[in-house]
């Protein structure tokens, strides 16, 4: 079985191979490589204005990827030449120690995660002098820099970020028909009639889809949907039909394993 | 002297005022901290007689409408020698943002420095048109009349600056909302793997 | 508990501490106060002892090379309410991984970074840099004369950090056998079906 590569947010050719290695325990073989290759072509573009080295060193990791899956593939001819199955345990080492320290660091960045967490609970005193020093320091800006002046105005004048749930350090976590019909309940109410094709659109893994269809069979199976299905293989009209005193918490689910 | 699980009301009293730029008025403390006012009164007037026994080098006093923590009169020297010496003696952070922001966006009434800085910026507006940094220099034609702001020759002159159109772009440097979500998550690459994206 | 003439070492640390922007070095305490260090640095432990005790709403405490004053992290929700807003935007996965590498690894340059991140860094320093967390330390000897980065004093007060010493050590954060076996698994050489020991 090939591996869809559908995680939604990755940074780069490690972060995606880490997340799928460590993450979803595939190995090369099952990786849909072009992903990855492309991944590692758009760093590259990137990278060359950067440093030849670098890009270099990234040319030669896709490369390794590349060898390492057609070696897997093929069956085993028999008559390897030492020196280049030498050569190619060399790349693969290389290839291992770079992702063993990029997950250091993204080890380093939970940590600082939390440490910025803590600190962000207490709030420094930074009231300065009252008015009864004005005398002493007349000149506040003495020491103050343009490069100061204009730095403070660009994170002044920066728009805040959306806040957004940083699931960066978290393992996808797996979804469950529990979870989707708790997501339903919430959303189906408001929606009123709606096509199965619609409320899954936004999806972007099949086991998604299917989680959420099975969420659906469990609704109707409780009385709380209706559902409509005008031809075979056709769209699936979803009504809500539960009041508002539909008890969220009868909804039971089964834990689907695997 | 305070359960863990609910702060005194001296504590909270005494968190919020050690941030505070300006005096805090005790009404506002009342409300923020659903107490009645008078507790509040009589709770600020407990933790200045407990500094005020205890010798600490602050004290809590009311001014300006409101109370504040300062340093005791007695040590202004020492004060003043720390004032002297600290060579980082300068514009707080929120001072200076408060400063940048009218530098580069001048004229420009309190009000639009507030939506900017989330916060209301009175205390360090006063700070800086005391220190001469900053000047009123008109009022808005609008319907309120707002007084608008701008930077002093005297800011120029102690940046070095012969005019404004020395002050160096920003524009470059401030995205739009839109891609600063972008620019703070980096770089990241969404992968384009949705060939077959079910029809709307 | 003090002589009217001669406040206490506590009272007067106090008073500095209480009218700095930022952090002061105990070093420039003892100095000021024309004390030795040793008894500077107790007492700041007692009095940081003492507001604890006392269940005090503020706390002395090391961060980023000095003391400084600060809230008590209990009080957060109060005081936020108070500030109305977070001043603090929280630091994206990538700027936090970028902090990590330059924390460590300081001096690097930018190609040094994207060497270890796989990505290019340059959106997410610039933005690191704007917030203060990281700043130009110099250029390298080398033939590109590349600009070396570093992490500053806002970046130890970010994460309430003593100094860099405080950053627990790497050591600590190489992955465990398991994580290794995993990836050695993944970037197998031979089928799975072959049971060849890799190479010493």
């Amino acid at each position: 079985m090939a591996v869809d590569v559908a995680t939604p947010v990755y940074e780069g050719p490690f972060d995606l191979l880490l997340q799928l290695i460590l993450a979803e325990q595939v190995d090369i073989y099952e990786i849909n490589l072009v992903t990855i290759v492309d991944a590692y072509l758009v760093e590259i573009e990137r990278m060359q204005q950067l440093d030849l080295d670098v890009a270099t060193g990234f040319v030669l990791i896709a490369a390794t990827l590349v060898e390492l899956k057609a070696r897997r593939l093929l069956p085993d001819q028999g008559d390897v030449d030492l020196d280049e199955e030498l050569a190619l345990w060399e790349e693969r080492d290389l290839l291992l120690a770079r992702l063993l320290e990029a997950k250091t660091f993204k080890d380093v960045a939970g940590v600082f995660a939390t440490l910025a967490d803590d600190a962000d609970l207490s709030f420094p005193r930074q009231v300065g002098p009252d008015e009864r020093f004005d005398g002493i320091a007349p000149d506040l800006l003495e020491g103050t820099s343009v490069t100061r002046l204009r730095n403070a105005a660009i994170r002044a004048l920066t728009p805040p970020a959306v806040p957004v749930v940083d699931l960066h350090h978290v393992t996808p976590i797996t979804v469950t028909v529990a979870d989707a019909v708790a997501e339903l309940v919430d959303e189906l109410p408001r929606a009123g009639r709606i096509s199965f094709r619609r409320l899954t659109d936004a999806l972007v893994d099949r086991i998604e889809v299917i989680v959420r269809f099975l969420a659906v069979l469990e609704l109707f199976k409780q009385g709380a949907v209706e559902l409509d299905q005008t031809e075979r293989f056709g769209d699936i009209a979803i009504t809500w039909i539960a009041d508002d005193e539909f008890d969220r918490s009868a909804v039971l689910v089964d834990t689907y394993e695997g | 002297m305070t359960d863990a699980s609910e702060p005194s009301l001296g504590a909270l009293i005494e968190s919020i005022v050690l941030v505070a730029h300006d005096p805090v008025p005790t009404e506002l403390l009342a409300q923020l901290l659903e107490r009645p006012i008078d507790e509040v009164d009589a709770c600020c007037d407990e933790l200045a007689e407990a500094y005020r026994s205890e010798g600490r080098g602050f004290e809590l006093v009311h001014v300006a409408g409101g109370v504040r923590f300062q340093t005791v009169a007695d040590h202004a020297p020492w004060v003043e020698r720390f004032l002297l010496y600290d060579q980082r003696a300068r514009l707080s952070g929120a001072a200076l943002e408060t400063l940048a922001i009218i530098a580069y966006k001048q004229p420009i009434s309190r009000a639009q420095v507030a939506a900017i800085r989330g916060v209301d910026p009175d205390g360090v507006l006063r700070t800086l048109q005391a220190r001469g940094y900053v000047a009123e220099l008109g009022r808005d034609d609008g319907p309120g009349q707002a007084i608008l702001f701008g930077t002093t020759p005297t800011f120029l002159e102690r940046l070095g600056l012969r005019s404004l159109d020395d002050l160096p772009p920003i524009a470059e440097f401030i995205p739009g909302p839109e891609v600063v979500e972008a620019l703070e998550d980096g770089l990241r690459i969404t992968p384009s793997i949705d060939v077959d994206a079910p029809p709307a």
